[in-house]
């Protein structure tokens, strides 16, 4: 079992005529990820690794029978793209693409609420069930199957964590990118909901960083609504306010709102182990499950 | 982003947003012409890119032009929080009797703007929010729409904004919404927002951040920012194109990933060191970017250690550590000692052939940051 | 029994301090409808006929506990006092204002379907429940109270069906004038699901007109899921193509769409006996009871 | 309002749509003139709202003085359906190899806008839906968010048109629906959108209707009405603010509200007659709209009797009769019978005190339209 993706989700690369989409495609389908098609406008009736690209999500998708998209566009087009994908067949769209502006993705938000749709991202590595399909750009070869959920809003962090979890035998159902940027799809109550319906998932593992108030929404969610353990890290205690730490929604506010104390206080109060370092997470997952 | 005020106050007033009479100047003579031509009273304000301006000495109201020169003379080249003055705004002095607050700003939360007005202006809105939250009125804004008339009308009247001046202040508000969606802005405000005798509206002070995802659509704005480049070191980072913040510990770190570093950090804290830097170069490890990193770290006076800690994705761990080798062989000697952490795809093959006798190789993301920490002297 | 509007809803009239405004507030209260505030932007704390003015919409429904609103605003303001009653607590909302552009009420419709509140109008008389209440413009001396139920397109038109029928004894449950612009909040066959809903209601009139496809849409419905009959009248038989007879709505297309013809056919298929002249109206809706 | 073809292709070629080189005369000479500067060959194109000018010999092309100097003296003063061409449009004539068709429009049952595009350009669009719908891309738009760049794509390459030309194709479809917005449009087409051999798209013909309802904030199209006023008595209306349209029967109506108006038409078509005209004279019934309504009504030569059907709402019918009673002592005597009938509020007071010298009063709406038909000269 997993959530959103699986071996048989059939997966639109949307800018597969791109470097970075060209190069990505191909590593999903080698990954075994079921990627039926590209959409490029302009494109369409050319061949990318042996798949068909067409001029539009929609026809890529009824064409192929699509049910997912993965949006490998510059971020000038971005938020174009994910509106064509919520406006396609599709009923999952994970977009990879960073620096999206937010004023793009506001409207981004408001449109995917009109929708039953899931959009994972943007600014994110992807999703991931390991042996099954990986819809995005992580390394796929330090991820194992098994039972730990993992919800993340770093890419590298996440891999560093599931390296640890990987190591001591800890596999995954499914790795979720949720992405850092300030405006994003899927937040963490949407994938925390997401594992705690999935039967496989017996523990999940949740990496945050500073800024926002997702963080705090997601230990109300879990104190209410979860029986499966939840394990926490928070990335960004040294963090100084006002600046922006790499991701464009990382960032602790001028009047300090978004501080990873704020989180790792919340977290703590709804029962969830916050690990001071990736490998105490890993510890903390062994003694939950 | 941030634009100076007199940047932000030259982006309102072509919008048709009321604002006092001003002139830029780089040199007391100039305050002295600029003032003369407004007339006084005029206040010389610091153009620096820090809060609390007016507490820190950085205005000053002048009525003559002895004070004019007094004023251009002691903060033209002051030291503010770290920033050297360079220019002043000399502006018209406003004669009010009230002062406003309006802003519009990104609600992360909601996923949609939020536009806010508030009868207690002139004073750190911040506070207000946190003591008097219902001093402020507040319209979320739907995005696909844009902000409705009335919401511009019903953050006024809520707000409790005399009747008299109550449809001016609704169309700065509007005009501000409007200035901050189509200039990308992620933050907009006027504190304060004067009110004069007459019932005059007048955007005193002007703040705008425009989101830096968006500069590619704003020419005109991202031409300023080269204008006002500040520190040295975050100048280099730019122009390598590295997510860089400068701190203020010894211990100085380079790794792929906002999250990766940002707990890079936290660990070397953990452990009782001090980092001097977020530096995040981002995806691949081509020699290059690894040889302008540590050039940027090395460039940091106040670094006694480096660490280096890479997680290998897409790319393999073999590559990253060839890139590094390549990128350690253009230094003569490194200047400061290096550790370096692989992790990922190919790791261990990647730190059998890295050049131990140029860095310090360690294992674990643990063991490479307590090594950089006593490198750098140890625990404090 | 009723629909919309009965002695209990508590209205506010947006633009009350306008010439129009006053006039017909006081006629409203006069009929013995509930207003009980007005809404002017700038003439908050003032008093017209009695009741108080504020400044907003919300502000007048939350102090009056208010439930419904009438707009008599200028066309040039109308939609976005639409926008704003309908981002109040009032539930519904009646639009008297003719001339509003129509690409204003595209947005007004899109962001009604946000809601769960009803819209009547723009360009419309007002709903009447007689006896009860009245909100807008309608003579309510003409009405009657009764069993059958109206919707209209046309203000006078109404008014002259209603006398038509007032004449034998037949009152009305209630009448709902939907509005003689193209693009209208509530439709035939929401006033029609009202009105099968309405046990007091036991047959309905529907005077439609050239132009548009709501009244084959009402045809449609009233086949597929009405019990109460309907009696029918369409008004625009003469109207040339192309032309705009008065109402912005009402036009036959260059290319032959929304034709009188059209609608009478569609009407007659679903058992909609359609009268030539009022008088007939009358006489059929005789029959149906 | 439907603006002339010279009028909209102005405000397309102000928003960057790619239109032909043209000019507009109003003489032989002036037609010479531009051809000259243009060059040959040029579109000679008469400017009148007629559907179907190049069947009915309103458009020619010309390759020369002398023919340009025909084409100008056959069309200019030509009667084309009714209308008399007082303005050509000389225009760069353009050699395509396609044609296409693209247009924006209000979807009324949708309540949004819906964009166009077919390859099927240059002919009737609407025998096109009719006959092979398939040929007709459409994408609604949302009217909050406004057209989405994909679906300016979508619609163009769901229509098959040219990969050439694709890109240019849904710019020209993006600004179509920008201009259909900003201008307050309820329609906007060009048809043909002609594609050159050297894959140019240029806007060869331009339709654009106004909302009436929102001329207000567009001055400089409203402007555009007054200069191409058309029928006098359609002018006439316009100046009293009537709604008003002319047909082609002999018996004049004059009503208050649309939709009974409508039905009075209908009314008399059903009992025998030919209803002259629609004219609404809106609410109350003050002496001076009356008098205006009649004497437009008696301008009409074709009008040989008139009924006059009015329903006192909130006004009440006493007061509607004075009205009516003292317009009437504006003539000396009524040029043409007027059979007039009141309802609603007072109806009987007001029908008692109607000067029942000059005017026919009937009871019943039925008897009223029976008695002016037969004044009229009886069913026919």
């Amino acid at each position: 079992m997993s959530v959103l993706v699986d071996e048989d989700t059939r997966v639109v690369v949307q800018g597969i005529t791109g470097g970075e989409g060209e190069f990505h495609a191909g590593q999903m389908m080698e990954y075994g990820t079921n990627v039926v098609a590209g959409a490029v406008p302009g494109r369409g009736g050319e061949e990318v690794h042996g798949v068909p690209v067409y001029d539009t999500v929609a026809g890529a998708a009824e064409a192929e029978n699509a049910d997912a998209s993965v949006v490998l566009v510059p971020p000038a087009f971005a938020a174009d793209a994910i509106f064509e994908a919520l406006d396609s067949p599709v009923d999952l769209v994970v977009a990879i693409t960073e620096g999206i502006p937010t004023q793009d993705m506001s409207r981004v938000k408001k449109r995917l609420g009109e929708t039953d749709k899931h959009l994972v991202g943007p600014n994110c590595p992807g999703v991931i069930t390991p042996g099954e399909a990986k819809l995005g750009i992580l390394p796929g070869n330090i991820f194992s199957s098994g039972n730990v959920g993992l919800v993340s809003r770093s890419g590298t962090l996440t891999y560093q964590v599931v390296d640890n979890l990987t190591d001591r035998g800890l596999g995954q159902t499914t790795a979720i990118g949720i992405g850092g940027d300030p405006i994003i799809g899927t937040d963490f109550v949407d994938a925390l909901s997401l594992f705690e319906a999935d039967p496989a998932t017996e523990a999940v593992v949740m990496c945050g960083e500073i800024g926002g108030s997702d963080e705090e929404e997601a230990a109300r969610y879990i104190d209410e609504n979860m029986d499966t353990p939840v394990a926490g890290f928070i990335a960004g205690r040294t963090a100084p306010a006002g600046k922006r730490m790499g991701h464009a929604g990382a960032i602790v506010s001028g009047s300090g709102a978004g501080t990873a104390e704020s989180k790792i206080e919340a977290l703590g109060d709804a029962g969830v182990p916050v690990g001071d370092t990736p490998e105490e997470v890993a510890d903390n997952v062994e003694e939950l499950l | 982003m941030r634009l100076h005020e007199y940047q932000a106050k030259e982006v309102f007033a072509e919008a048709g947003m009321p604002t006092p009479e001003s002139a830029l100047a780089e040199s007391t003579d100039e305050v002295l012409d600029a003032a003369e031509s407004i007339g006084y009273p005029v206040a010389v304000k610091a153009q620096v890119h820090v809060g609390g301006r007016g507490k820190a000495g950085g205005i000053e109201l002048a009525e003559s032009d002895d004070e004019a020169r007094e004023a251009a003379d002691s903060i033209l080249g002051m030291d503010l929080k770290g920033y050297t003055v360079e220019r002043v705004l000399v502006e018209q002095a406003v004669d009010f009797v009230d002062e406003l607050y309006v802003g519009v700003t990104m609600d992360r939360g909601a996923g949609e703007p939020v536009a806010m007005v508030s009868s207690e202006g002139g004073v750190d809105i911040e506070s207000v929010a946190e003591e008097s939250p219902e001093a402020i009125a507040r319209e979320h804004v739907d995005p696909a729409f844009g902000m409705h008339h009335y919401q511009a009308n019903r953050a006024v009247y809520d707000a409790g904004v005399d009747r008299e001046v109550a449809s001016d202040v609704a169309s700065v508000l509007t005009t501000l919404f409007d200035l901050w969606e189509d200039r990308d802005a992620s933050e907009a405000e006027i504190n304060p927002l004067m009110i004069t005798g007459d019932d005059e509206v007048v955007a005193a002070d002007a703040v705008m951040n425009i989101d830096d995802d968006a500069l590619f659509r704003q020419p005109d704005l991202a031409e300023m920012e080269e204008a006002a480049a500040g520190d040295d070191l975050e100048a280099k980072a730019n122009e390598y194109g590295f997510d860089y913040v400068r701190l203020d510990g010894n211990v100085g770190i380079i790794g792929n990933g906002a999250g990766l570093v940002m707990t890079t950090l936290d660990l070397v804290d953990y452990y009782g060191g001090e980092p001097a830097n977020f530096l995040d170069i981002g995806g691949g490890a081509k020699a290059e970017r690894v040889a302008n990193a540590l050039d940027m770290v090395f460039s940091d006076d106040n670094v006694d250690s480096v660490v280096f800690n890479l997680f290998g994705g897409i790319t393999r761990g073999d590559e990253v550590a060839r890139g590094i080798n390549s990128a350690i062989e253009e230094f003569d000697e490194l200047p400061k000692p290096v550790v370096v952490r692989l992790a990922g795809t190919n790791a261990e093959e990647g730190m059998e052939i890295l050049n131990a006798d140029a860095l310090d190789v360690e294992q674990t993301l643990e063991g490479a940051v307590q090594r950089a920490v006593e490198q750098a002297g140890g625990a404090q």
